[in-house]
């Protein structure tokens, strides 16, 4: 178990946002968390990454307890965290922006391998690496998020929403990739509303609604699922 | 006639390069702060002040030498950067109003604590560089040429900080999106003190300096202030490379406007030379910061 | 059903009484207290206090917009100015040249808030700084007109007498409606609308909000009474120079704003009157006296964040918990 | 709702509140200003008088009036330990109330009101530069003698409407006429001369009159007066200008010593010797700080900084001695600004055996001379200011010659 998420619950103000929420990453494994917008989806990746305080529960992550870690130190064990909207630095080119995922790294000749790495496996981004970020089309603005991710080799990679803004042949394309990124041991937890993409990489997934874990299971018990269907694909 | 036309000319240009170079300094500084850390910093004026009071104090009452003056007040307020960001700044980042009231704390504490204790008799701080560069029939101090000098070799390395090592690229990061640093595992705190300290001693040096160029009171850090606020306005704040622009178009005018007029008609002047520029460009010559 | 919208409308309308009630207790105890201190000076400060409680006020009208109006004391500037020129140099009736000057720096405002309607907040507030400063250059640099840096003096006074028992009273008249009228704008749709176009100007742009119109419609709103407050400040304190309208004081007013409280009408009310009289109990320790504010600044934004007006909360819950902690033993 | 009317209930009770504490210094004071205290010295008891000094304690004059203060209660110390006053027949100590006016317009008639309604007073003294107007209006207004210490010839600052307000010196007005007489005496050669000063709105008023005494006295003036920005960062356009004018000598007719002393430097870098001539309060050393000690020379100064002139009268001496004792230390005097009138206060109080305003105001009127701490001052400025109310008395002039000051003689400066 890489990541095990106690009971946490959180609160904005006197808002429930999260109640009494647990969840369990399997070392290796791809767990996508489904559930309509403002089920509390990406605030459970916000705890995870330190951006807010949980109230109450706990939060495990190879073996160590890091609810109320900063920022640094979570991204520093290895929890990597792809933000929805992608938040890039647009005015920076692709190679500042991949640079600042490995902030935390010391190793220049290992940076320097993971970028070639990475270049090979987005060739587009190798041929726009001098082109600022901000004027990148959404695709590739997700394939640098993604990418920047990858340059602080991440144990665990949170991504919220990938296909948010793509074209379906974009979303298509993701797929390999998240599959890739698999292969190579990281682990992956997968927020999405696009249930598609999500049932077709992932093995495990959790369904949230209203703060709470409705659902869960592996990950054929979704695609059979009525609720699911009813709720997401539309039948 | 013609030969004081020219001596007028020289010494015009030489004096718009000198302030330009100087409120450049300030304002970047302010600059730094505002993109970093999303704060306005109202006590920028009052850290300049202190700078000059430390560099005045070390110099004549200590007696030491004026450079190593320079060096200490640099440090010291460098250090009252890194005490500003943990206890003025963070405690209420993002809320505007919060800063404008620890900041007004700030600048009535110091202010009148540097007023109280200071005796009546002008102070100022002995030059750093001595003797007159004659050049045909131009004469200018030596001092000056040196601020100018000064002042053009730290934008340089300060810029060349920015944009050429890891932290500066932190620092572009940061300024950028915010969150999307944290989550790169940037520690914010640390590049915000930083800045903090960065903008803090580019003050403490050009309070220094302008102790000597002109003299020391407790107020000084409000005019200059005015001209800090103009710069940004007329750059577009935030924007870097508006000040570097701003700061020569305003310190050129300060330069050569009260050539023509009289006193306070220079300063009206210049901000209506900038509000008119203001009405067709709100956001300032480089600015960004407009909704929608 | 219907009962129930009925009980709740008793209840609303009990305490519309104690509100009612209690405004009353406070607008008495405002009357008279003339007759309680009759040191002239001490009436002096209430007279001031009244003035900077409309400027506080309505800079807080156009701060619920999101705008941080930093020229707002250069418009109280304006206003006293206007009204100090027209009344001693063009010789129009005090009473006039007040009113006249709320409207000439309500025109102001407008002028200036249209190019600048679209700027987000951090830089409205330096434009808005930057445009003080110039507008009281502007003053400054008019010479004899306006006494240029030195200032102005022997402008008429409102009432011919050197009691300040009339001032306070109509001071006190004026400060109420004032007071009242902006109450009223903040309640009203205007004033939700300036609200959401605070907390969201996509949402408010996307339900159809015309976000340009309502910055601009709060700016001269707030304008108008600072200017109000400026007109009566200039021909009760008889002389008036730029140093006292400048960028500092305009903090100050933003200081009054915040320590009383920005999210509560009453904020800048009670802001003022702690910030403007409590130093000048202290006056006596002449250049020490600076300090006390500086300590009441520090004091109040480190314990409450949300300002004075909070403090009655804080005690409640406090009070809640203690009763509700005895309980549970 | 209901939220919205506790707040109010809570502005009521600190409103109330802060009455409470407002209410207390004004009660206080409300006492009689006179008090009564036995001293072993007398069997006649001793009755203490209150006498308010309006003053800029905080604010750009801050430092300097903080010292002018210290001059004056050095001055009422002095009067009080050589007996007091004698009034109707009983002996008063004299007593100083201090109001800060923050160096604005406003903030000095905030002083003025708290002087006049709160402590109760009935003379004042000060204040300084240009803020005199702000107290003019309200001692007229109230009937309250009021001495200023300078006067930049503001309307409503000293003219025939004011008869309640006197000048204790004749500064500014007076140091001019100090410099000009000394110049014609000893500087034959200068004939055209460039005025500056700063651009605070005195140039219409000051200027005007300044303007007029240099035609005068025959010297032509070179263009108009130059007007600077006393807050400019840079004073080198100013010096400029100065020396495009290419006149003799330039009188700096007022205005502190940054800008002065930044002319002056600006002006010797740029390889200018034209005469350098100061009148204003400063103490002349302070000229060598800003400019450098180089490039302090061929500088005329007249003020009422005192530098050691020999022999100075018995008054004098034990000012000085008492004010180097209460700085600690070594320093010039400043500018008696506010020592003089308390001086002369004190004389008019036991002439006029009264308290009464109108009664001492109409004494002062008609005396001719009065002491001070520089001599004997004549009481004149009918053709100044329409009124006989200025006092006017010898001033030292003082040179600097690389860096050196050095005291030269007293000038009679009479206004006229």
């Amino acid at each position: 178990m890489i990541l095990s998420i106690k009971n946490i619950s959180l609160y904005y103000g006197k808002a429930m946002a999260l109640d009494n929420v647990s969840i369990e990453i399997e070392d290796g494994s791809v767990v996508t968390m489904i559930g309509a917008n403002g089920a509390g989806k990406s605030t459970v990746l916000r705890a995870l990454s330190g951006l807010v305080k949980i109230n109450s529960g706990e939060i495990w992550f190879s073996g160590k307890r890091i609810d109320g870690t900063s920022p640094t130190n979570i991204v520093k064990m290895g929890i990597v965290h792809v933000p929805e909207g992608r938040r890039l630095f647009p005015a920076l080119s692709v190679m500042s922006n991949l640079e600042l995922g490995a902030s935390l790294r010391k190793d220049k000749a290992g940076i320097k391998k993971d970028m070639n790495e990475i270049f090979e496996h987005f060739p587009r981004l190798l041929e726009r690496r001098n082109q600022s970020a901000g004027t990148l089309s959404g695709g590739e603005q997700q394939m640098v998020a993604i990418a920047r991710g990858l340059m602080a080799k991440p144990k665990l990679l949170l991504l919220d929403e990938p296909s948010l803004g793509l074209s379906p042949i974009m979303v298509d394309e993701l797929v390999p990739i998240i599959k890739n990124i698999n292969q190579t041991g990281v682990s992956v937890l997968l927020v999405e509303q696009n249930i598609g993409l999500a049932l077709r990489v992932a093995t495990k997934g959790y369904a949230l609604q209203v703060g709470k874990v409705v659902m869960q299971g592996d990950i054929e018990l979704f695609k059979s699922s009525d609720i699911v269907k009813r709720a997401y694909l539309g039948d | 006639m013609a030969e004081s036309t020219i001596l007028l000319i020289v010494a015009t240009i030489v004096n718009a390069l000198v302030l330009s170079s100087m409120y450049i300094l300030l304002a970047l500084g302010f600059t730094f702060l505002f993109n970093i850390m999303g704060i306005l910093n109202f006590a920028h004026g009052v850290i300049y002040m202190i700078g000059a009071y430390i560099c005045f104090y070390m110099a004549t009452v200590v007696g030491i030498n004026q450079w190593l003056a320079l060096l200490i007040s640099v440090a010291v307020v460098g250090l009252f950067g890194i005490f500003m960001e943990r206890f003025i700044f963070r405690p209420f980042f993002g809320n505007i109003n919060s800063i404008i009231v620890v900041c007004i704390g700030l600048i009535t504490v110091l202010v009148n604590a540097v007023a109280i204790s200071q005796p009546y008799n002008v102070q100022v701080t002995p030059a750093f560089v001595q003797g007159i560069l004659k050049v045909g029939i131009v004469s200018l101090s030596w001092q000056r040429i040196v601020f100018f000098l000064i002042g053009v070799s730290l934008l340089i390395l300060v810029l060349l900080f920015i944009n050429k090592t890891k932290q500066g690229l932190q620092m572009r990061a940061v300024a950028q999106d915010l969150e999307g640093a944290i989550l790169q595992g940037i520690n914010v705190h640390f590049v915000s003190a930083l800045a903090c300290v960065i903008a803090c001693a580019l003050a403490a040096t050009a309070g220094s300096l302008m102790g000597s160029y002109l003299s020391l009171t407790p107020y000084m850090g409000n005019d200059i202030m005015i001209k800090v606020l103009e710069i940004l306005v007329l750059g577009g704040i935030g924007s870097i490379n508006g000040v570097l622009f701003a700061g020569l178009i305003v310190g050129t005018l300060d330069a050569v406007l009260p050539i023509w007029l009289s006193g306070t008609a220079t300063q009206a002047i210049m901000m209506l030379i900038i509000i008119v520029i203001l009405l067709f460009k709100p956001q300032g010559l480089f600015g960004k910061e407009v909704r929608a | 059903m219907g009962s129930m919208i009925a009980a709740r409308d008793s209840s609303s309308r009990r305490k519309n009484y104690t509100q009612i009630i209690l405004y009353g207790i406070l607008i008495c105890f405002l009357l008279f207290i003339p007759l309680f201190f009759q040191s002239p000076y001490v009436l002096h400060l209430f007279i001031l206090t009244l003035v900077y409680i409309i400027a506080a006020a309505s800079m807080r009208f156009i701060m619920t917009s999101g705008q941080i109006p930093l020229a707002h004391a250069a418009f109280l500037g304006l206003g006293a100015y206007v009204s100090a020129v027209l009344s001693k140099h063009v010789g129009l009736s005090p009473w006039l040249s007040l009113f006249i000057a709320a409207f000439v720096a309500m025109g102001v405002g407008i002028f200036i808030s249209f190019p600048f309607a679209r700027l987000k907040a951090f830089y409205y507030a330096m434009v808005s700084l930057f445009f003080g400063v110039g507008l009281l250059q502007a003053i400054e640099s008019l010479g004899k007109l306006t006494g240029g840096l030195a200032g102005i003096t022997a402008i008429p006074t409102l009432f011919n007498t050197a009691s300040k028992v009339p001032y306070y009273y109509c001071f006190l008249a004026l400060t109420l409606v004032s007071l009242v009228i902006l109450y009223r704008f903040e309640v009203s749709r205007i004033g939700w609308n300036l609200k959401a176009i605070d907390q969201s100007y996509l949402v408010s742009s996307s339900v159809g909000i015309s976000e340009v119109k309502y910055r601009v419609l709060a700016v001269a709103i707030g304008c108008f009474f600072v200017g109000l407050a400026g007109g009566m400040y200039a021909n009760y304190n008889v002389t008036l120079s730029p140093s006292s309208f400048d960028s500092s004081v305009t903090l100050w007013m933003i200081i009054y704003v915040t320590i009383g409280g920005m999210n509560n009408f009453s904020g800048p009310i009670i802001g003022t009157a702690v910030l403007f009289l409590i130093p000048q109990y202290f006056s006596g320790l002449k250049q020490y006296a600076p300090f006390i504010s500086a300590a009441i600044l520090f004091l109040v934004i480190f314990m409450f964040r949300n300002g004075l007006v909070c403090i009655p909360g804080l005690l409640m819950a406090f009070y809640k918990r203690k009763k509700s902690t005895s309980k549970s033993r | 709702m209901t939220k919205k009317g506790f707040p109010f209930l809570l502005a009521a009770i600190m409103l109330a509140a802060i009455l409470a504490l407002t209410s207390l210094p004004g009660c206080s004071s409300k006492t009689t200003t006179a008090t009564t205290t036995t001293t072993s010295a007398s069997a006649q008891p001793i009755k203490t008088y209150t006498i308010g000094l309006c003053a800029e304690l905080t604010g750009f004059l801050g430092a300097y009036n903080t010292a002018t203060v210290n001059e004056a209660q050095i001055a009422v110390d002095m009067v009080n330990e050589n007996g007091g006053i004698m009034v109707g027949g009983q002996n008063y100590l004299l007593k100083l109330v201090v109001e800060d006016g923050k160096s604005t317009l406003d903030g000095t008639t905030a002083a003025a009101n708290k002087l006049i309604f709160s402590d109760n007073v009935k003379f004042i003294l000060g204040p300084d530069a240009y803020f005199n107007s702000a107290v003019s209006g309200l001692c007229e207004q109230n009937k309250i003698m009021h001495i200023g210490g300078y006067c930049t010839m503001q309307p409503g600052e000293l003219d025939s409407t004011t008869t309640y307000s006197f000048l204790g010196q004749g500064a500014s007005i007076n140091y001019f006429t100090g410099v000009l007489a000394y110049l014609k005496a000893n500087y034959p050669n200068v004939k055209k001369v460039a005025l500056t000063m700063p651009d605070d709105g005195s140039i219409p008023y000051f200027g005007k009159a300044v303007q007029q005494m240099v035609q005068d006295a025959g010297y032509t003036v070179a263009g108009s007066i130059i007007g600077y920005d006393n807050n400019a960062v840079d004073f080198s356009p100013y010096a400029a200008k100065v020396m495009a004018t290419q006149a003799d000598a330039v009188i700096a007719c007022s205005g502190v010593v940054l800008p002065n002393g930044s002319i002056l430097k600006n002006m010797r870098d740029a390889g200018s010797n034209m005469l350098f001539v100061v009148c204003n309060s400063v103490i002349p050393s302070d000229y060598v700080k800003v400019a450098g000690t180089k490039e302090s020379t061929g500088v005329v100064d007249c003020s009422a900084c005192y530098i050691g002139a020999p022999d100075p009268s018995p008054i004098l001496q034990e000012m000085i001695t008492r004010y180097i004792r209460s700085i600690g230390g070594t320093g010039a005097l400043v500018t008696l600004e506010y020592a003089n009138p308390v001086w002369e206060l004190a004389q008019l109080f036991n002439k006029a055996n009264s308290f009464d305003p109108a009664v001492v105001k109409t004494t002062f009127e008609n005396m001719s001379s009065i002491e001070t701490f520089y001599g004997t001052g004549t009481i004149s400025g009918l053709k100044t200011f329409g009124i006989k109310h200025a006092v006017s008395y010898q001033l030292p002039i003082t040179t600097i010659d690389n860096g050196v000051p050095t005291f030269k003689q007293w000038e009679p400066a009479l206004v006229p």
